[in-house]
């Protein structure tokens, strides 16, 4: 029987939008990564899709690449290019 | 030392947490919002979001950036989110140190790395309706 | 645009007078009063005196010399007359502009050329008595 | 008979402590220069003599070299080296 690894996702701004949510469960299958958090998301949103080469993760608040691997309780950030100032 | 404000920011309690007792010279940046947008269109304000603990650890490492460029330089910001109008202060940058060389460049240096690196986001909010999320140049690193 | 003050500055009302419509950045400079002079002597305050018409009409040519240069800016100045403690301003230099560039080099611009152009006068006023007149770097043009 | 120039000298910094004065009415020759007002303080002031290489006029509110002739009713300022800022 395999346990889910539950982690928390959070969205930024035009992501958000697409989601319709700034932070949500996701429960992936084993050995997941950041990737798969990302693909889980736009499965359910296609409109993502286009957005991914402009799109950086963040894991637990550091930027991680997406195949960076992803451990039960982490919180992944899905972050489109700044425009802070 | 940045601080994400959900009310209209005070300039003047950004300036004073970067005073000491020997800086002969502060430079305040402000960032205000403007009637039009870099393409032209009228806006009647925008909206600014961030991911607050991160953008706060990201400033914290510019600023011990600046000190490492600059030497002996406070630095202190608060950038604001939430729906703005025109003429309102979006961010706030404020550097002190002993001479204006030093407040000059670490002021430039801190408001050039925060657009580029801080993860905030603006929406432009155009007067004949809708909306754009817009980036800035030179996204990331 | 700049003002000679006998009573303490206030940044802010000078900040004000350089806001407009279309403007994004605003870049202010604060000189404050620091209890070394440049020998390392320690001071408890400073004395300044202005030809006050005069160093009114060059920083106009100042001014006018910054929006030759960097574009469409507003720029305003208050230097403080009289004796000033460590810790007090005793200019404020303030500038606005479409975009952050021309507010910082046009600020920059304003106050090196007030510094070294201006009918401004500065005794050093020493903890351990005394005092002297000091001249800035690069006097005069 | 000979109709004095009658000028109004402005004096700052270290020249209006050694003069102990910042301003004063002084009475010319004919035909007066910036350098007789200059000459004049500085006879009485034996101290203003090494300022002069360091110190900048002014006539009627502009800079004007120690040669520029006065009129009745001129202004004259000398100015030490800024310190401004």
């Amino acid at each position: 029987m395999t346990v889910p690894t539950r982690v928390r996702v959070l969205a930024f701004a035009r992501i958000a939008e697409l989601l319709g949510a700034r932070e949500e469960e996701l429960a992936l299958g084993p050995n997941p990564r950041v990737e798969d958090a990302w693909s889980a998301l736009a499965q359910r949103n296609p409109e993502l899709t286009v957005l991914k080469p402009s799109t950086r993760a963040a894991r637990n608040g550091r930027i991680a690449a997406f195949d960076e691997p992803l451990a039960d309780g982490d919180e992944v950030a899905f972050l489109p290019p700044v425009g802070g100032g | 030392m940045l601080r994400i404000a959900r009310e209209p920011i005070d300039p003047k309690a950004v300036e004073a947490r970067v005073l000491s007792e020997n800086c002969g010279g502060v430079v305040t940046f402000l960032g205000i919002v403007r009637e039009r947008a870099d393409d032209g269109r009228s806006v009647n304000g925008l909206q600014y979001e961030a991911f607050d603990e991160m953008a706060v650890s990201e400033f914290e490492t510019v600023a011990a950036e600046a000190r490492e460029r600059f030497g002996n330089v406070n630095v202190a910001a608060e950038h604001r989110v939430g729906e703005l109008r025109v003429g309102e202060v979006a961010v706030v940058v404020s550097v002190a140190a002993e001479h204006r060389d030093e407040a000059f460049a670490a002021c430039r240096y801190a408001i050039d790395e925060l657009k580029r690196r801080a993860p905030i986001w603006k929406k432009e909010l155009y007067v004949d309706g809708g909306g754009e999320w817009k980036a800035n140049a030179c996204n990331g690193t």
